[in-house]
C-alpha cells in the first residue's frame, strides 16, 4: 500500500506543525497556490510504520551480502553514522564563518591529508559530490591544463572498452570526443592499439586500476609513457583503490589526476543510491586547477580556500564545499582504521576475492581471466549455461536473491558476456563466502536441471520478477497521474 | 584460504603488480585508534565548533526536523543498501522513491521528478543541460543576476565546456526582481531557457507569470529554481503564466536534511512529461510482476550513463539517495498543512525580524518588495565587521553580500526561519544596535589608525 | 543460526578493545579466572547482520497493529528517544552531585508535578521500577501504615477475581494474605461480597479501574466506602490510567495510593520486555511513607529527599533512582501531549475501543459485556467456537499473525473463558481498525469452515507453532548445555 | 465512528462515570508544546548538566559503548515491541534472549541466566528470597557490611516483609575484606544464604573460595554478587570452592549501558540448574516448531505471577528487555577478549590513579589489598569539601565513604574506567594536590569562623 493510500484529508500532526496563527498577509494573493500539493496527510505512527515497513523490503549490507562488483560494499561501521551527527556538527550552516567551523574543518584538513598520502598525489579537493562529479572535475581540469597551454587541438579522451559508462559520459560533458580502446584477452589494455589511437588529438586516457575486469594492468608504466609521451594526460578512476591502499600509490603509477570514490573505498554508506563523494587529487602539474573549496592553513586556522586564492581553480561544483558529512564519515574511518588497517583492507579484499574464485572455478564455474589473480574482484561468465540451457546471468543474479544473497553485478563490463563481477570486499567472513559458493554453485546445478524454474525466480521476495518493458513503456512515475 | 587460492602468503596475491610499484606504505596517515579514542577526538572537535543561534539563509536553513527522519532515514536497510538494481530486493528504497517523486511532483505542479541530483547548484546545470538538449540548436541561457551567485558560478562550471552562452538578466535597483523587460532583447536570439527564480537570493517573489511567458514568447524553456518549503505557500512552477514552467529544479535540503556544514543535501528536478527523456537522474516506475502485483523499479534507463554511456544525458551515477529518504519522511510527517505552516512561519518570523532590525538607527531593508522569508538588509557600516562582533555574542548573523553584489552597499541576506524565537530575533536586534552605535560612536582601532 | 555458531575463535574487533598492554600483574593467580566465557568472537558486521535480521523477526508497534489488552501498546514518539539520549543526559554518573544534573533534576520534578495532577494524589515518588515493584512499594507503604498504628492485626489484601496476576503476587511478597473477591455479571465488584470479606483483618484493597475487564467500576464511591469503613486502605493499580486522563482523577475516587505504568500511559517503550516505570502517587495518608529519594525543591536547587528527610520512608528499591532514562522518555512525552493531549488521549482511546466492539459484535462475535461500555479496552470471547469447532482462543490468536496482526492478550482476566482482552490504543488509525476487525471477523469463517487450518497457524511467521511443553520438558536454556 | 457505536459524541462513551467523579481537568500540567520547542528546552536542560569527567564507581560505571549498541538496540523492532507471548511473533527478542541467557550463564561459570530483573540490588534481594524458597525453614542470610550499603537497604526494604532476618558480616579493619571467621558465629544457626561480593564495594577482591565454602559448611546458599566487567578477568561463581557459588547476580549496566542518572539498567541472575524452577524472572527456552525447526518461546511460567498469581517466586513482570538487548550487543561486539581486555585496562588505569594520588601528601590507601577496578583512598580533610572544590574543576572526584563507613575516616572511593586517559588522571591528581594543599595552609571562612 503506497502512504497516499493511508492519507486522510485534514489529519495533521500537531507535534510537527507550528501553531496556524502566521501572519503572511504581505504576500499578494497571486503569488499564492491554491491547491495544496498531494504530500500525505497521515499520523505520525503511520508514517513510522510504512517506512519501516518498506524498509524491511530491502537487501542490505546490514541484513545481507552484497558482493556487488565495483561497488565495494562493505560494512559501514556505526561509528562513522554516530560521530559525524554530533549535534554541533549537524547544526552548523555552510555560509557561517570559518572560526565557528575550526573542528569540523581540521577533520577536512586532516583528510585531505590522508588522501594525499594513499594515493601519492600533491593536492586534494573534497568537493566533488560522487565518482562522476569526480570524474567531471578531473577531466575539467585536463581541458584546463591543455587549454591554458593554449593546446586546443586535443580534443579527444581515450577510454577502454571496458571502462565504467561514467568515463564516456564524463569526457562528453566536458566537451570531448570519446575514443574506445580495446582490451586484450588477457585483461591488458591492447597497448598497440592504444599507440596506434594517440597522438595530438590526445588530451587523456581515463583507466581504471585495478580495472573493472578484476585484474590489475600489469603496463600500467608502459600505458603512462605512451599516453605522456603524446601529451597527453593519464586520469585515474579510482573506484577500484580498495584493493591497492597501502600498497600501491596512484601517483607512482604515474596518473595525473584521480578521483576516489568515498563511498566505497571508504565505506561510507550508500544509502541506497547516495550521496557518495568523490574527492579529486593532482600531481603538480594539475595543481593550479584544483576545484574549489578546499582547506587550506593559513596563520594557524583552518579556512577555505576560494576564488581569490586559486585564480586558474576550474571552479566550484556545487553550492557549498562537497558532502561534509560523507568527509566526516569516511574521516573517521579513516582513523579507526590507520594505515595498517588500510593496508589490511586491501590485503583481505584481495584475499577473500581470490579465494572465492578458486572455489568458484574448482566448482566449474568458468572465469573470464581464469589465468589472472584476482584483485579485490573477479568475473566468472554464465554464457554456456545461456547456451545450453537459455539461462542467463540475470536468471541466475534473481535466484540468488531467493538463497539470501545479493547477486553481483551483472551484464557489466560490456565486454564479458553473460558476466558476473564479484566483488566479496574485506569486511565479509569466510562462513558469508562459502555460503555464497555454495549457493552459486547449486544455482547452476538447478539451472541445468529445472531452466523454467530459475528463469521465473525469484519466488521468496516481496515481489515476484518485474516487467521492466512494463515500467518503461507505460510510464507509471508519480500516483495519480494513471 | 590461502591454502585454497595455492598460495603461502598474501603478498603472493599481489605478485602482478611492477614491483617497482610496490612501494605504497603510508606514513601520513596516523596509526588507527579503537572507538573510543575516536570518540573523544570527535567530540572534542564538535565541541570546539559549538553551537551558534543561527540567522542565515541564502538557500540552506535550519528547520526543525523531526526525530524521526533520522532515526529512521539511519536504519541500516535505507543506509547500507546501494542503488536498487535488484529491483525485487529492494522494494523498500524503490517504492519509498516513487512517493517521494510523486511528492515532488505534486508540489512543484509537474508530471514527473526524478530520484535527485546532486544539490541545487549543479541540479540546475543540469536542467540547462536538458534545456540545450530539448532546443537542440539554441545554446543561450538567461540567468537573472538575482540568482544565488554560487549557483551561477557552479553553472558556470559544469555548462562551461559544451559551447552555451550564459547571459546575466540584470535586476531592478527598486525593486530587486529581474527586469522582465530586459527578456526582450533577446528576441531572435536562439534562446534555449530562461531561469526563474522564485523567491530570488534576495528572497523577493519574482513575477513568475510573466518571466515565465517570456521565456516562451522566446521559444524557450522556462526553468523555475524554487525552494521547497517556499512552495507550501506559492504558486508552483507548473501553475506559472498560462504553460507552466517546462523543469524546475532546487536544493532540498529545507525538507528535514541538517544544515551540516553544506552537504549531504539534494537536487531535485521536476518536469512537464514531455522531457522526461532528457532529464538526467535515476526514476522510479510501478509495474507488475509476473504474477500481476504491483512492484517498483529504476526505469528510462536508456538516458543513463551505465546504457548509453557517452550519449547519455548525463554522468550521474551515485545520486543522494538517502537524502531522499530524509525528505520523504520529513513530508509524510508535516504533511502538507505542516509544511504550509512551517513555510508561512518562517515568513512570519523574518517579518518580526525585518521589523525589529529596521527599527534600528542606520538599518533599512535594502527593496520593499514582497519576499519570502530571505531578506536583504543595508547597514550603515561595514558588513564582515559587524557581522563579526555579533558572531562573538553566538549569533551568526547573516551572509555580507558586498562583494559579490557591491551595487547594494553594505548588504546582509538574513531570515529567520520557524526555530528562531522571538526572544532569539530580539537578542539579535539588541546586540546589531549596540554594536553599530558603538562602532559609530567609537570605531575599532584599525579605522582609526586608517582615518 | 545462533550468533555463537558464528564465532571463530581469536577474532577480535580491533576498534572496540583496549591495546593488550595493560598490568593485571597485582591480582593473585588464584583469584583469575582460567577459562574465556562462552560470548562469540565475531566481526562488528557480523553482530550488525545477525542482530539487524532477528530483530527483523519481530511484531512491533513501528510494524504492526499490536492490540495487548492491559498492555498499552501504542505509538513511543521518536522525539522521546532522540531527546532522553542526548549525551550529557547520558553521561552523567547516578552518584554524581545534584549540582551536576540540575536539568536532569528539574525534568523529574516536572514529571511529579504532572503526574500528581493527573493522579490527583498529594505527592508522588518516581523510583518504582515496573508496575509490579510500584505495587509492591504501595502495598509496603499501607503495611508501614498499619504497622505504625500498631495495627498489626490485618493481614489481608482483598484482590478481585479479574486482577491482574502482579496483584496477589505482590500482597504475598509484602508478607499478606490474599483474599479473591468476586466480579458480578456485569463486570463489577461483587458489593456484597465485599462488605462480607471486610474487617479488622483487611490491610486493604486493590483495584485496577477501569477495571482489567474492559469496564468502569461503576459502584467505586462504594467500594471505597466499603473498604475505609472497615479501617483498610484503598490502592489503584494505574495500568489502565490511559482510558481515563483528564477525566477522572484516582484521588478523586478515594484511593489513597496508586502506581502507573509509565510504559502504558506515558508511551515509554516496552522493548520487548522492559524496562518500564512505576511510580507511586499517595495521599496525605501515606505521604510519611513514600519511598526515596524522590525529588524536592531546596532553597532554589533541586536534591533528592533522602533517609534523613523521611525518617519513615519504607526506604529504597533499587541502587539508584529509578528508571531514569524511561522516565525522562514518559516527561517528554507528557510535555509534547500536554493538558489537552492528555484528555484527547483518553477520548480516542475510549473511542477506538467502542468502535471496535461495537464493529465485532454486529459481524456477530461474542463480548464479554456486551451491554457495558467499553473502556479503551474490551473483551471478546470465542467460548462457542470453542465448544462446536473446537478451535480455541490461542488458536485465533495465531491466524491473526497470519494476517499480519498481533494477537490480542489472551486468557486473561482468567474469569473469562478463550476470551481475548483487546486494546486498541488512540494511535490507530480507522483503517487498522478495520483490517483488525476484518481479520478478526473472517477467521472466525475460517475457523467453522476449516478448523484445522486455524488450529495449525501461524504459517507465515519465521516459525511455525512452537512446543511449550517440549521448551518446558527438555529445558534448552544455553546454547552448548545440551 | 461514533455512528457505528451508536453515540453522538465521544462524552457519551465516559456515560458509566458516576457524573460527580468527571472532574478529571488538569490544571499541573502545562500546555502541549510541538517537538521544536521540546527539542529546545530539553538541550537547554540538558547544557546545564554539563559534561564532568568522572572517577565515580561503585557499582556504576562509565565504559566506552561501540555505536552499534545503541543504534541496534533502538531499531523499532526491538525497542517497541512488547514481552514476547506471541513465540512466534517475537522470534528477534526471544533468540536474542536464549542468546543473552548463554553468554551470561557462561561468563558466570553457572548453568541457568534469567532475561534480567530490575536492576542489581533488587537483583540481590530476589536471590536471597530464591535461597529462603530453597531453604524452607532457614530465614537468617549474612551480608557483608563490605557490601554497597545502598544494595543492604534495598534488600532490607523488599524482604523486610518476610520474616527473614539480614545479618551483618564485619569486614577486616585491615584488609577491607569480609572477616570469613565471623561466619562460624552462625553454625548452627537455620542460616539460608550468604552473600559473597566479588570485588566489594571497596574494591576488594574477596577469599571467594573460602566465603563460598564457608557458606555450604553452613548449609546455605552461596550468592555471588558480582561485577560482570570483572568476571572476564576474575574466577566466575560458578567456580568458587569446591562446589561453586549456588545463585549469582550483579548490576548489568557495565555491559553496554549509558549512565543515565541511574537507569535504566539490569540486574542479571544465574544458578545452578537445580534451583531453575526458584529464581524470578522471564526464562527462554529453546524448542521445536511443528515442523521440527528450532525455535524459541517463554518457559517455565508456572514460576511467574499472571501464572501462579500469589505463589509465584516474584511479583515482576515487566522487565529490563531493552537493556539486555543492549547487553548481548555489547558483548557480541567486544566478544571474549575484548571484554577482558576492557576489564584488564580499568585495573590498570586505577592502579596509575593510585599511584598518582598517593604521591600527594595527606592521600594514601585504606587497604593494602588486591584489588579490582575501585579502590577506597583516605585524605586528610573532610572528603566532601575537597569533592566540591574538584567539581568546580569539572572533575567528578568518587564517591564519599564518610557517612556510611565512619570508620574509615576521609574516605573516598573513587576508580578509572578505560574510559579515562592518563592526563585526566594525573589533572586530577593536579587539582587534588593543589585543593588539599590550599585547603591545609587556608581552610574556608566556615571553618576559620568554626575555629
Ligand atoms: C569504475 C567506476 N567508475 C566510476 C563510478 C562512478 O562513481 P559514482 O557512482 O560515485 O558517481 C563507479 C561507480 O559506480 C565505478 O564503479
Ligand atoms: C493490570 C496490570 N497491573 C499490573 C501490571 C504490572 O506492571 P509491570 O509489568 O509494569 O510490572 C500490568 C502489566 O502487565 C497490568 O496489566
Amino acid at each position: 500500500m503506497l502512504i497516499f493510500e493511508q492519507s486522510r484529508a485534514g489529519c495533521t500532526n500537531p507535534s510537527q506543525a507550528p501553531d496556524d496563527d502566521s501572519d503572511i498577509s504581505d504576500i499578494p494573493q497571486y503569488l499564492l497556490r491554491d491547491t495544496p500539493p498531494n504530500i500525505p496527510s497521515v499520523s505520525e505512527l503511520q508514517t513510522v510504520r510504512h517506512y519501516t515497513r518498506l524498509s524491511q523490503k530491502n537487501f542490505s549490507i546490514d541484513t545481507h551480502f552484497y558482493p556487488l562488483g565495483s561497488c565495494t560494499m562493505k560494512y559501514n561501521p556505526r561509528a562513522c553514522n554516530k560521530y559525524a551527527m554530533l549535534p554541533e556538527f549537524l547544526n552548523r550552516h555552510p555560509y557561517s564563518s570559518v572560526q565557528t567551523g575550526q573542528g569540523f574543518l581540521a577533520c577536512m584538513f586532516d583528510l585531505q591529508e590522508i588522501l594525499q598520502d594513499i594515493t601519492g598525489m600533491k593536492a586534494v579537493s573534497l568537493s566533488p559530490l560522487a565518482g562522476a562529479q569526480g570524474e567531471f572535475t578531473g577531466v575539467s581540469m585536463i581541458r584546463a591544463y591543455h587549454d591554458a597551454k593554449g593546446d586546443s587541438e586535443r580534443v579527444e579522451i581515450l577510454v577502454p572498452d571496458a571502462a565504467h559508462g561514467t568515463n564516456p559520459a564524463t569526457a562528453t560533458m566536458c566537451g570531448y570526443q570519446v575514443r574506445e580502446i580495446p582490451t586484450l584477452a588477457d585483461g591488458d589494455v591492447d597497448l598497440d592499439a592504444l599507440r596506434q589511437a594517440v597522438g595530438p588529438r590526445t588530451a587523456g586516457l581515463m583507466l581504471t586500476n585495478p580495472s573493472t575486469l578484476g585484474v590489475f594492468e600489469r603496463h600500467i608504466l608502459e600505458v603512462a609513457q605512451v599516453v605522456h609521451g603524446a601529451g597527453g594526460l593519464l586520469y585515474y578512476d579510482g573506484a577500484n583503490l580498495n584493493a591497492i591502499m597501502g600498497k600501491v600509490k596512484p601517483g607512482d603509477m604515474e596518473f595525473d589526476v584521480i578521483h576516489m570514490n568515498l563511498h566505497k573505498t571508504f565505506s561510507t554508506p550508500h544509502g541506497g543510491g547516495g550521496p557518495g563523494a568523490g574527492p579529486v587529487g593532482v600531481n603538480e602539474r594539475l595543481l593550479p586547477f584544483l576545484p574549489i573549496p578546499y582547506v587550506i592553513e593559513d596563520g594557524g586556522e583552518y579556512r577555505w580556500a576560494v576564488e581569490q586564492d586559486c585564480p586558474r581553480s576550474i571552479g566550484r561544483l556545487s553550492a557549498n564545499m562537497g558532502n561534509a558529512g560523507v568527509l566526516m564519515r569516511a574521516y573517521i574511518y579513516a582513523r579507526l582504521l590507520g594505515r595498517e588497517g588500510m593496508r589490511r583492507v586491501a590485503e583481505f579484499a584481495t584475499l577473500n576475492a581470490n579465494y572465492m574464485m578458486q572455489c568458484l572455478k574448482h566448482n566449474g564455474i568458468e572465469m573470464a581471466y581464469p589465468t589472472r589473480r584476482a584483485t579485490h574482484e573477479f568475473i566468472a561468465t554464465v554464457k554456456t549455461l545461456k547456451e545450453e540451457n537459455g539461462v542467463s546471468a540475470m536468471d541466475v543474479a534473481k535466484r540468488l536473491l531467493d538463497k539470501g544473497f545479493h547477486a553481483p553485478t551483472v551484464y557489466f563490463p560490456l565486454l564479458v558476456p553473460e558476466c558476473f563481477l564479484i566483488e566479496p570486499t574485506e569486511t565479509e567472513s569466510k562462513e558469508e563466502l562459502d555460503g555464497f559458493i555454495k549457493a552459486f554453485t547449486d544455482i547452476l546445478d538447478e539451472a541445468r536441471e529445472d531452466p523454467e524454474m530459475v528463469k521465473n525466480a525469484p519466488y521468496t521476495t516481496p515481489v515476484r520478477r518485474l516487467d521492466e518493458v512494463r515500467a518503461a513503456r507505460d510510464m507509471d512515475l508519480a500516483w495519480g497521474d494513471s | 584460504m590461502l591454502d585454497a587460492i595455492g598460495v603461502s602468503d598474501i603478498d603472493q596475491l599481489f605478485s602482478e603488480i611492477p614491483a617497482e610499484l610496490q612501494s605504497g606504505r603510508l606514513t601520513n596517515v596516523p596509526p588507527g585508534i579503537p572507538e573510543m579514542e575516536l570518540a573523544r577526538v570527535m567530540t572534542a572537535r564538535s565541541q570546539q565548533d559549538g553551537r551558534y543561534i543561527n540567522f542565515i539563509g541564502g538557500g540552506v536553513y535550519e528547520h526543525h526536523i523531526p526525530a524521526a527522519v533520522w532515526e529512521l532515514t539511519t536504519r541500516g536497510e535505507f543506509y547500507t543498501a546501494y542503488t536498487p538494481y535488484q529491483a525485487e530486493a529492494s522494494q523498500g528504497t524503490l517504492q519509498l522513491v516513487y512517493e517521494f517523486q510523486t511528492m515532488m511532483a505534486s508540489l512543484l505542479a509537474l508530471d514527473i521528478s526524478n530520484a535527485s541530483l546532486y544539490e541545487g547548484a549543479s541540479a540546475l546545470a543540469e536542467a540547462i543541460l536538458a534545456a540545450v538538449r530539448v532546443k537542440k540548436k539554441a545554446r543561450t541561457v538567461l540567468i537573472p543576476r538575482a540568482v544565488n551567485p554560487v549557483y551561477r558560478k557552479v553553472v558556470e562550471t559544469i555548462v562551461r565546456n559544451q559551447n552555451i552562452k550564459l547571459v546575466e538578466i540584470p535586476f531592478s535597483a527598486t525593486e530587486g526582481t529581474t527586469e522582465v523587460s530586459a527578456l526582450r532583447d533577446y528576441e531572435g536570439d536562439a534562446v534555449a531557457a530562461v531561469v526563474v527564480p522564485q523567491p530570488n537570493y534576495f528572497g523577493l517573489l519574482e513575477d513568475v507569470d510573466t518571466l515565465t511567458d517570456s521565456a516562451h514568447e522566446l521559444d524557450a524553456l522556462a526553468i523555475g529554481l524554487v525552494n521547497p518549503t517556499a512552495m507550501a505557500l506559492l504558486k508552483p512552477p507548473g501553475n506559472w503564466g498560462s504553460d507552466g514552467a517546462d523543469i524546475a529544479v532546487g536544493e532540498g535540503q529545507p525538507l528535514g536534511i541538517p544544515l551540516s556544514s553544506g552537504g549531504p543535501y539534494m537536487g531535485f528536478m521536476c518536469c512537464k512529461s514531455k522531457y522526461v527523456r532528457q532529464i538526467p537522474g535515476r526514476i522510479v516506475g510501478r509495474t507488475r510482476d509476473d504474477q500481476g502485483n504491483d512492484g517498483f523499479t529504476l526505469t528510462l534507463q536508456a538516458r543513463e550513463q551505465h546504457i548509453r554511456r557517452s550519449k547519455a544525458t548525463s554522468n550521474i551515477c551515485t545520486n543522494q539517495g538517502l537524502m531522499v529518504v530524509a525528505a520523504t519522511l520529513y513530508m509524510s510527517l508535516l504533511g502538507p498543512e505542516g509544511l504550509r505552516r512551517v513555510a508561512a512561519r518562517c515568513h512570519h518570523n523574518t517579518n518580526i525580524l525585518v521589523e525589529k532590525l529596521t527599527a534600528i538607527d542606520g538599518v533599512k531593508r535594502c527593496f520593499e518588495h514582497p519576499f519570502f522569508h530571505d531578506v536583504v538588509i543595508q547597514l550603515d557600516q561595514p558588513v564582515a565587521d559587524v557581522m563579526r562582533a555579533i558572531e562573538a555574542q553566538g549569533i551568526s548573523a547573516g551572509i555580507d553580500l558586498s562583494s559579490e553584489y557591491p551595487e547594494l552597499g553594505n548588504a546582509l541576506l538574513t531570515c529567520a526561519t520557524e526555530s528562531r524565537t522571538v526572544d532569539e530575533i530580539e537578542n539579535y536586534a539588541t546586540h546589531l544596535e549596540r554594536i553599530l552605535s558603538r562602532r559609530s560612536l567609537d570605531p575599532p582601532c584599525a579605522e582609526k589608525v586608517a582615518q
